[in-house]
């Protein structure tokens, strides 16, 4: 993981509508915006941002470079990802919602292959409070500290972000992972990334019903996770057949084999409870869930207080 | 989007999987020119499993028979949808059933391919015999040959069975579908393979690069339009239930939050809606605003609604902008809208957003467990006034 | 296997490249019915570059002057060949034209994107122009935007020629093709993009998976069959030379070096006939038995032939298979054929092959250096006692 | 390279006709075959080589294996040999000829990325005299020795084996790498090979003309390779227009860019002979050139006598 001051970032589809919002707002908090790619602009500019036709010919003008954000259209987000792994950027950060699922399948086959870190798609990205911003968070909810927010929400992250940072909580880190079905790097990962990070003393989980992804972090924590992890679960009011996910999800769990009730509520607060994992009844309880586990000290084993 | 079994099984003649004669039938009367010989099974074409026990599954001997049989299918509701469809099939002898299917795995990001000896029945009776295979890199046969030595099969068996599993895998692959399945694929007692029901999901994300899978979209009746997911502007979808307070959220957890809070503080919901993440690369300004706009529009819609809460949260623009909307709207809608509005925004541009939205008598928050409780007491009252 | 113009123009449709509005004319008096609005070019449809100069492409302005050049061109010869099909054509305005191809880099293993700015000229004449990219890892599109940006394109051609390239990558793939090449690729002044020629060559290997190519092959006229390299028993080659000795041999390599060894000792040959190689996953003993009688009958039919050579090297088995063919092939033959045989073969079976065919007169070496001055010996001797 | 007395063997397609004749005379000279693979053939035996419907049901039973050797169908040896590399065979030998080219780019994109080697498709493989057969090699013509074969033919192989033995230079190992146009493992590298091997002190180089195969590998001899090497070449007496390969071939070399008479036999004896290696111009030629070259020891910088 790099993504400190001294990042170097792409921005592929910076004359995207997306992209065009993001990028300045991305070199205005950081300044290490290098390039934006976008075929057939080659040459032009973008608030002071030099855009390339290809990845290789940006790199070969600018030096080389750590991240790409990608906010191209959803099914030129392969070859895009393609493209700058192709170059040698070995972490990208895909905004775009909508990309079809065989095509990430691909991606995170060939990632995988290239040790390629990739966050998202349909994510807001990462940010590093006081030191870089990666996606679309609203810098403004957001302060530096030790607490390291992973999320599968958008807007949802930010909220959380909020009530942190006005209850005195600053952030080490904090990203989405993204919200669709396949996606690039896992919870899992995330949790790995951030027990390891010396920055990062406390981890903040944010999730939602639908899929299992709550339930595979929750035993991943119980595996693998030293530092103290605390949790919120949207949608546990939700009536149960609502924003379960795809039906596609719901065979794809059933023939699985899981337990029909996997991806509710339900099921992800008791697999986080029993990973002794503290989850909040709402965003603005998490201030008070976070002061517990730090007088309690880390959850296991503790490597450093 | 899920397919008919007759579109699927015209997508499996397509890719070579072999399937028994048949005629899709509109109308009773189309079976007096039945070119199948009876024996024929009539099936409803209809999106929902269970059809057999419903009695939408009848074999017949002659015309007569069909004729009365497709009247009675065609009147016959399956969870709660009538067929525009039957499908007239010749009979077949099945010496044993197989299970093949198809999907994504959304954990492993992998393909992943399904097999069970136990095919006929319903998926959740034989989940126990259900033997898994994972298309860990680029497919090749051999996946599917490892299916069906999982799955128990010898001798020639193994080859036919790859064979239409590579086929599946070829349509999953070329048509970007969540699901496509085979079941049952019937063994005759001289070993051939045949396709007697199928079932093929189509990913909705990818149905802009497949014309003519999108096109069986445009077919399908509006009565179960709702199984399809909102994707652009024109289908955001607005979930109504018993209560009396709308919420217009952006984002699902966002919106799925704001739902619980509402809930926990003891207001009941009329309806919610999610405008959908920020993340669809064609967002300009300017479809925002359009899309916030519409939501209004639909949410206004809802029954029973008392109390619109708004609450938006994004980039630095997305205050000023949003404020900007709710102000058009409620212009242009001055005379006929007299429902109360509580908005929660946050940004650089909140007071400049307030002094607009307070020319409208409008309350706007920053903080959302205020602006929830200001919605509640507003509902509340509208009920106390009634 | 070589597609005609036409043929590749089909698939380049199939695949949403952009053509031109054409007919196929198979007679001068089809261009009455001709749909395609006057000016047109008819272009000869042959299998050999160089038909604009050889006069077999011409620009007409009504069906008057187009019956009259279209008997013209169906009677001009371009290399010795006739067409049996014109093709009639829109014309177009160009206002640059563009060379792009994707090949089979054999030495790299992988596919290689051809393309340049000079095109619509012989790719002989602007190979200094020529861009390369190769496709190194599994395709994606950034590949051809490559290639687009080497060839020094700009702006919205970027993405339009690349667009081009992917579809003609698409059809390289799925039709196993050794060469798709569009040349000229047409720019109106609009930016729009046309393939205004277009070569395909189909992989013989493969044609065996592409039943509608292996259809296109059919129609392919015998004279021009030659062009096709042997590839099963029906389609062993025979290449015929001036001198009178016949060697039949197994595989590419031993055949070459057998033909050198006899041309070195001062033979000349009258034919050679490569049995093919015993890499075949088919080959059972019974079939390559029938090879060889099949290759001896070949053999037979050759001009001037006086002296027959056999050199047939291989596992354990084939040294007493090969005797075993030849006399079978020669006891069925007893009466019709006087040419003396030479046969070299090597192996355990040695002595017993030697015994077989010494009940025919035929001499067996295991020394190759021997059999061949043997073989010249009798074919000068021949030539003497004429 | 893994090719001993002690090396593991599998055999797939064993019930095909080239595999049922191939596969005992293989057995037969070492006995290494543990297991044969035919898919519906499960549970039956080739002269007591037990046959298998899967490899990895075959290594299962009979634990690891180091090589495949491939008779399979052509439009099925890409399955089989990306079988074999899922199940961790990193060394295999496609004796099968008619494998489609695109099919070929496929299986070298993966087998270099798992670092597999692959000999053929198109050829008679490689044998050991005195300790291993691997393919279609008549064993009688070869005699344990110190000469290195390598080769683009088939039967000329046998051949020049069959000259070299009976000269008294026996054979370190000799291979055909395959007659198609795209094969696996190319002149360089097992030139590089033979280079290292102990066992092997002089290379004799067997090639025909068509493709740039010699030339290519006489430049990889000036720059690479120490040992002493002798060539034969055949074809040097063909009209031109025969046996240069596939049109396809033509095309691509001329656009390639490289000079018209590459493929030639005076193309690659010039080129051979730049590189210092003699050419024979008989095979019965070879064991006299053999003589010479070592006579003179290696061709530079000797690393051993």
């Amino acid at each position: 993981m790099n993504f400190t001051l001294e990042s170097k970032v792409l921005v592929q589809g910076i004359t995207e509508p997306l992209g065009s919002i993001y990028a300045p707002l991305m070199q205005t908090y950081s300044g290490q915006i290098l390039a934006g790619i976008s075929p057939g602009h080659g040459g032009q500019e973008l608030e002071g941002i030099p855009i390339f036709d290809l990845v290789e010919q940006a790199l070969f003008s600018v030096g080389t470079v750590d991240t790409s954000v990608i906010f191209v259209p959803p099914y030129q987000v392969l070859d895009a990802a393609l493209e700058a792994i192709a170059a040698g950027i070995r972490q990208l950060i895909v905004v775009t919602e909508g990309v079809p699922p065989m095509d990430m399948m691909r991606l995170c086959r060939i990632a995988e292959a290239s040790e390629t870190l990739v966050v998202g798609p349909n994510c807001p990205g990462i940010i590093v409070p006081g030191q870089i911003l990666l996606g679309t968070h609203p810098a403004e909810f957001y302060t530096p500290g030790k607490v390291g927010i992973v999320s599968r929400c958008g807007t949802l992250t930010y909220e959380v972000a909020r009530e942190l940072s006005q209850a005195g909580f600053g952030q080490s880190i904090a990203l989405g992972i993204g919200s669709d079905r396949v996606i690039g790097s896992t919870f899992q990962q995330w949790l790995q990334i951030l027990d390891e990070d010396e920055e990062t003393e406390v981890i903040v989980l944010v999730g939602k019903i639908g899929s299992d992804s709550e339930e595979v972090a929750a035993r991943y924590i119980i595996e693998a996770i030293d530092k103290p992890v605390v949790a919120y679960i949207a949608g546990r009011t939700l009536p149960q057949s609502q924003y379960t996910g795809h039906a596609g999800a719901v065979v794809s769990s059933q023939i699985a084999g899981l337990r029909d009730e996997v991806g509710t509520a339900k099921s992800k607060i008791a697999a986080l409870k029993q990973a002794k994992v503290p989850v909040a009844e709402r965003p603005s309880q998490l201030p008070d869930l976070l002061k517990q586990v730090l007088r309690g000290g880390t959850k296991s084993s503790p490597k450093k207080s | 989007m899920d397919l008919l079994e007759y579109q699927a099984k015209q997508l499996f003649h397509e890719m070579g999987i072999p399937i028994l004669p048949s005629q899709q039938i509109n109308h009773p009367k189309d079976l007096k020119g039945l070119k199948i010989p009876y024996p024929v099974v009539l099936k409803s074409q209809v999106y929902t499993g269970g059809r057999g026990k419903a009695g939408g599954i009848r074999f017949v001997e002659n015309t007569i028979d069909a004729v009365a049989a497709a009247q009675t299918i065609f009147n016959l509701p399956i969870t709660g949808m009538y067929p525009a469809v039957l499908l007239a099939e010749a009979k077949y002898d099945a010496d044993r059933e197989l299970y093949l299917a198809v999907i994504l795995d959304w954990s492993a990001r992998r393909p992943l391919l399904l097999g069970s000896q136990q095919g006929g029945l319903d998926v959740e009776a034989t989940i126990g015999a259900m033997q898994q295979v994972i298309v860990d890199q680029e497919f090749s046969p051999f996946y599917a040959r490892r299916l069906a030595l999982k799955m128990g099969l010898q001798g020639e068996l193994i080859q036919s069975v790859s064979d239409i599993l590579e086929k599946m895998y070829q349509l999953f692959l070329q048509k970007d579908l969540d699901l496509v399945e085979i079941n049952p694929l019937a063994v005759s007692p001289a070993g051939e393979l045949m396709a007697l029901d199928g079932k093929i999901t189509a990913n909705d994300d990818a149905l802009g690069r497949h014309p003519d899978l999108a096109a069986l979209q445009a077919k399908i009746p509006n009565q179960i339009k709702t199984r399809i997911l909102p994707r652009d502007l024109s289908e955001t979808t607005l979930v109504e239930l018993e209560g009396n307070i709308g919420i217009l959220c952006n984002g699902a957890g966002l919106t799925m939050s704001t739902v619980d809070l509402v809930h926990q503080a003891g207001g009941r919901l009329a309806s919610f809606l999610n405008l959908g993440s920020e993340y669809r690369h064609n967002d300009s300004p300017a479809v925002l605003r359009d899309r916030i706009q519409q939501g209004l529009e639909l949410m206004m819609q809802s029954k029973n609604l008392k109390v619109v809460l708004v609450n938006i949260l994004g980039n630095v623009m997305l205050c000023k902008q949003t404020a900007e909307a709710i102000a058009t709207h409620l212009q242009r809608q001055l005379d006929s809208c007299t429902t109360p509005f509580v908005v929660r925004l946050v940004g650089d541009q909140f007071d400049e957003s307030r002094q607009m939205l307070q020319a409208l008598n409008l309350p706007l928050f920053d903080d959302l467990d205020e602006a929830i409780a200001e919605a509640i007491s507003l509902s509340n009252s509208v009920l106390r006034a009634k």
